[in-house]
């Protein structure tokens, strides 16, 4: 039975106690060590966990592509892709192959280096953020302590990398939107920030398996101990912020089809577009994924416990993969029903309501913790 | 701090300007200073072509001013002609058209919605909003085989008497829509974001409206009671019990919501015209044509006759079609081909209220303004 | 069922029902795509690649939306919930053409759109196809004897498919679509590179 | 009383003839006295100037205004006879503003010219475009092509090598 206790501290130790397990670590590390280069093993196995992170990450944007236009489908009354491969799940693939395969157009009055440069700096961080997500029990690539200060801090990275790609497109709607863009980003990661910090109150970490660590457990036997019940107004707050944050209707400035043709990336074509495309997705997984972690907890459910410990680790991946996909539906489901607010409307909803209401609900979490309401 | 203009140029290829119509915008940041609406993409000149068809070939070119509702278009053109040359029709013919009338009203209303919708960022209720639109165009495809440019309607009556079975399946239709205009209200309607971007957006006074020409529903949400199937009656209109819908916001919202209570009320006009159609023919007999009927001069054809002669004269008539005031000023020389026809479209004289609307909104409130005056491009441009 | 109006929701692309697992690759173009690759002359190195972009070019056709005149709601009902284009994974309308494959000219090219319309065709990358759709855009149509009309965007572009009809009906578009598909299969290239000329 | 018969008695000399169109009244103006009358046909409640037709007979040119009133529920229609050399009247544009865009429009297509309008441009077809089609001796047979310039603005001419495929 699994007692409740983080097995190993990220995937690394988990790799190397499989290999012990079967009984191969120990002879491999010998020939490393006899030739004195120990570090490269730990390289290598480094390289692995991100080998496979990287293979996740983007069999899971393609995935989302296809369940985006697989829900929208379902949303409509309509199919959605259906003749490329079984249910249409090679559509995503063809996508990619396409968009390889089609030309690259550089604009003659573009600043062709930042141009070029800009979908890395979107894309990149969008990776990045996966390294400290708890995929499940021992599944995070690295523990840091401030795990959660990591995650705001990189998502709040591609605001200045749409910037460059609105800017360096010199095209009067990318500018737009890429201003959109900033102004949407930096008003809603302050709401983002502090209902996280709500959070932190509750753990006094930051680390992300400390938060999900505490969401362990039961009250009265069934309800499990999530922060969405300590903190529905911050889940709220949080929710609202990162569907903002993800740039979706209905808060899709950054690309507002109607207004401003393709926002930032109009005149992106061929692979950068895609990786664009891609870092949407990305963004929109990850994003889902910290919801999860903060206020759904994580991978923790209330059967864990009844399980036996070998079996945890892949469950709790089940458990957090399933959590994360229903934030991913809602923000599909979402996105296609309602309308999209006016700019000025979402920035004042961010200045003028989520904001004081985040640092309102920092005040009472804090009063009340104080007091000692929830111990 | 100096700031300088920004001059945007929206279209003629943009997805929310409903076709090729080009604004040429002067904003100070995200406000519209100035707002200039340069037309003429989609301008196919059908005014010069109409002098050189007969009256009768003149007909498919009206169903390619405003496509989406083609038979007003057929229906004002028809009437002007008939008023010409003093033509009768028969009752049933009447109710026919006035039937497709007002089918094709809910079709284009249903257009509007969904591409509003869709032109604020909600791309469902477009779909919606042509899943219903199918049925309908089921019905006109029952009615004369085409979807969208008919041909139906025509001096002296329609084309083709209702096929059998028409009437159970118009009855379905009915039943189903009087449901589905609750489920749009309730998607949209009420949705608190949608009102956030529609109310006191795009306000005009009445006054003003009527000084730009605005007119049908587009007007009818500023307050003024106006509709010229209850004004200057035509057709079987005046044996119909309905009411102009009208708001008195004059904002978007109340553009909007005149729409969806045209719609109803369009669908109680249908349910009477099922009730009270009357039987006999759906054609007038040739009696009124002076040249003979081409290519059969000797079987006495019971036909309305492809070519005639109205007396030399000028008519202005004019409609209520689903955007507002479609009237056509047709000039007879006396001869087979009307000597001058100008179609006074109602997108086009709606469309010069939109710079006065929009000044000091932003890009997204015009096109939420746009959305509601319900422009054709091919009825602006002609 | 009324014989008047098809369901063509009903209407599947597949000629017969996959039974088998090879029928089913069969069905997802695949296998007709290599054996039609095989028999272009030339470019034996690389044909296998070539097929697999073929593919991946039929599979994902990206319009851009351009709307003319009335084909434009047509074109609309064609990717609406009744026609649904979405089952090609045609759906992803792209309002920059930038990012877009194939261009709709749905509708009359009027002289005063017509470099407009070229200027959207120059401005899609390659491989791009072009779909001229409706008489307007064949030849004038109901208006070839206006003075303000083009007689026909092939005079500008090279066009690979022509639709005709006043407007198609959805289901020409989908025969249309599904001829450009074919062609693209066969071919791998489009009007532009001497097609067509 | 009919509208037509009380504009003849307030201004009898810029009034050539009263009629009847088809179900409504009909006042011939003279062009010199269109403005003023126009000036009290909106005082008269005719808040909506429904269309302007300009009219080309080959020896003359007609502008046809059709009014609406919401008030009073009534129609009218003025109609002002122009010569056919350089044909210019005065423009409504002040008055109703609807006649801004339709006066282009006449200008346009017809070749009315109208005076003290404020922004007399071409509407539909591209400034430079050669003729006013409506008129009955535009030339059909001469093809008019379209090129986009520099800043963005139609340049017309009769050669489309630019633009057709060669």
């Amino acid at each position: 039975m699994w007692t409740g206790d983080i097995m190993f501290a990220n995937a690394y130790e988990l790799i190397v106690f499989i290999l012990n397990f079967i009984g191969i670590y120990e002879p491999i590390n010998n020939i490393f060590k006899t030739l004195g280069i120990e570090y490269v093993l730990r390289i290598i196995i480094v390289f692995i966990e991100i080998a496979v992170l990287l293979v996740f990450a983007l069999l899971t944007i393609m995935f989302l592509t296809w369940m985006e236009r697989k829900v929208v489908a379902m949303v409509q009354a309509r199919y959605g892709p259906m003749v490329t491969g079984p249910r249409g799940l090679l559509q995503p693939v063809m996508d990619g192959i396409k968009l390889i395969g089609k030309e690259d157009i550089i604009p003659a009055k573009a600043d062709r280096w930042v141009f070029t440069l800009a979908p890395f700096l979107v894309f990149i961080p969008a990776l990045l953020i996966f390294i400290p997500l708890p995929f499940g029990e021992s599944l995070i690539i690295s523990d840091l302590k401030v795990g959660l200060l990591y995650l705001i801090a990189i998502s709040a990275l591609s605001p200045i990398a749409i910037l460059l790609a609105g800017w360096s497109s010199n095209n009067k709607y990318s500018l737009m939107g890429a201003m959109r863009a900033v102004a949407q980003d930096i008003s809603y990661t302050i709401p983002l920030a502090l209902s996280a910090i709500a959070i932190v109150l509750f753990t006094g970490s930051l680390s992300t398996v400390d938060i999900v660590t505490a969401q362990n457990g039961t009250w009265f036997g069934f309800i499990p101990k999530w922060f969405i019940f300590l903190q529905p107004l911050g889940f709220i707050l949080f929710l609202i912020a990162s569907i903002a944050e993800m740039g979706r209707i209905p808060f899709d400035f950054q690309e507002s089809e109607q207004e401003l043709v393709a926002g930032f990336f109009t005149e992106y074509s061929g692979i950068k577009f895609a990786m664009f495309f891609l870092a949407e997705y990305a963004h929109l997984f990850s994003v889902s994924a910290i919801v999860v972690t903060l206020f759904l907890g994580g991978w923790s459910f209330p059967i864990l416990p009844y399980l036996p410990a070998v079996l945890v680790p892949l469950v709790s991946f089940v458990v957090f993969l399933v959590k994360t996909y229903a934030v991913i539906f809602f923000a599909m489901w979402l996105r296609h029903t309602v309308p999209r607010v006016r700019i000025d409307q979402l920035l004042n909803l961010g200045w003028k309501i989520m904001i004081p209401l985040a640092l309102l609900n920092l005040l009472v979490t804090g009063f009340l913790l104080t007091v000692g309401v929830f111990k | 701090m100096k700031t300088d203009e920004l001059l945007i140029n929206m279209g003629p290829v943009h997805p929310s300007t409903h076709g090729v119509l080009r604004f040429k915008l002067t904003m100070d940041g995200e406000i519209i200073r100035n707002c200039e609406i340069v037309m003429g993409y989609l301008h196919r000149g059908t005014e010069k072509l109409g002098e050189m068809k007969t009256y009768m070939q003149f007909v498919p070119y009206t169903d390619r001013l405003d496509y989406i509702s083609a038979f007003p278009n057929n229906y004002a053109y028809v009437k002007a002609v008939e008023e010409l040359a003093g033509i009768e029709v028969p009752l049933r013919a009447e109710y026919i058209r006035v039937l497709t009338l007002e089918l094709n009203r809910i079709v284009n209303h249903l257009v509007m919605i969904g591409s509003l919708l869709l032109d604020l960022g909600a791309s469902t209720m477009i779909m919606y909003g042509f899943r219903e639109r199918e049925n309908a165009l089921a019905l006109f495809d029952m009615l004369c085989g085409a979807r969208m440019t008919f041909n139906y309607i025509k001096p002296g009556g329609v084309r083709e008497d209702m096929p059998e079975g028409f009437i159970p399946k118009l009855n379905e239709f009915i039943n189903d829509m009087d449901m589905r205009i609750d489920d749009y209200e309730q998607l949209v309607s009420g949705n608190e974001i949608f009102m956030g971007r529609m109310k006191n957006i795009g306000v005009m006074s009445a006054q003003d409206a009527i000084n730009y020409g605005m007119t049908g529903p587009s007007l009818r949400g500023h307050g003024v009671n106006y509709d010229i199937r209850k004004m200057e009656p035509y057709s079987v209109y005046p044996d119909l019990d309905f009411k102009a819908c009208m708001r008195r916001e004059c904002d978007s919202f109340a553009r909007y919501m005149v729409r969806i209570d045209e719609m109803r009320e369009s669908l109680h006009i249908l349910k009477q015209v099922v009730d009270q159609m009357p039987q006999g023919k759906a054609e007038t007999h040739a009696k009124y044509g002076i040249a003979p009927m081409t290519g059969a001069p000797t079987a006495v054809s019971t036909y309305f006759p492809r070519i005639f002669t109205p007396p030399p004269g000028e008519v202005y008539s004019r409609i209520e079609a689903p955007k507002g005031e479609l009237g056509f000023y047709i000039v007879s020389d006396g001869t087979i081909k009307p000597y001058r026809i100008k179609i006074r479209s109602p997108s086009f004289c709606n469309l010069t209220a939109i710079p006065k609307m929009v000044e000091g909104l932003m890009i997204p409130d015009l096109i939420a303004a746009f959305g509601t005056i319900d422009v054709v491009l091919g009825d602006v441009d002609r | 069922m009324d014989p008047l109006t098809i369901d063509t929701t009903k209407i599947k692309i597949t000629r017969r029902q996959p039974v088998t697992a090879i029928d089913k690759l069969n069905d997802t173009g695949l296998i007709s795509t290599l054996l039609a690759a095989r028999e272009r002359e030339g470019l034996i190195l690389f044909s296998t690649i070539d097929q697999v972009f073929n593919w991946a070019r039929l599979s994902s056709l990206w319009p851009v939306t351009s709307g003319l005149a009335c084909c434009a709601i047509e074109m609309m009902a064609t990717s609406m919930a009744h026609h649904d284009i979405s089952r090609f994974g045609m759906e992803i309308f792209r309002a920059s053409p930038r990012q877009a494959d194939l261009m709709f000219v749905a509708g009359t090219v009027t002289k005063r759109m017509a470099p407009r319309v070229k200027k959207l065709y120059e401005m899609m990358p390659d491989p791009k196809w072009v779909i001229s759709v409706g008489s307007c855009a064949n030849t004038g149509g109901p208006y070839h004897e206006s003075y303000s009309v083009l007689k026909g965007v092939d005079l500008i572009l090279p066009v690979d498919v022509y639709i005709p009809g006043c407007p198609p009906r959805p289901e020409a578009w989908l025969y249309g679509i599904i001829q450009l598909r074919e062609k693209i299969k066969n071919r791998g290239y489009g009007a532009k590179w001497g097609l067509n000329k | 009383m009919n509208p037509a018969e009380e504009i003849k008695q307030l201004f009898p000399d810029s009034v050539v003839s009263v009629g009847q169109q088809i179900k409504k009244p009909l006042a011939i103006i003279k062009k010199e006295g269109l403005l003023e009358v126009a000036q009290k046909v909106k005082e008269m409640g005719f808040d909506n100037l429904s269309v302007i037709t300009g009219i080309d007979y080959g020896d003359r040119f007609e502008v046809v205004y059709n009014f609406f009133s919401y008030v009073k529920k009534q129609n009218l229609v003025l109609k002002v006879v122009l010569g056919h050399e350089n044909p210019e009247v005065a423009s409504l544009a002040s008055i109703w503003k609807v006649a801004d865009w339709l006066e282009r429009e006449t200008y346009d297509l017809v070749g009315i010219k109208f005076r003290g309008h404020p922004n007399l441009k071409r509407i539909l077809l591209p400034e430079g475009w050669m003729g006013h089609p409506l008129r009955k001796d535009y030339d059909m047979n001469v093809d008019q092509f379209v090129t986009i310039g520099e800043d963005g603005e139609d340049i017309v001419s009769t050669d489309g090598s630019n633009l057709l495929r060669r």
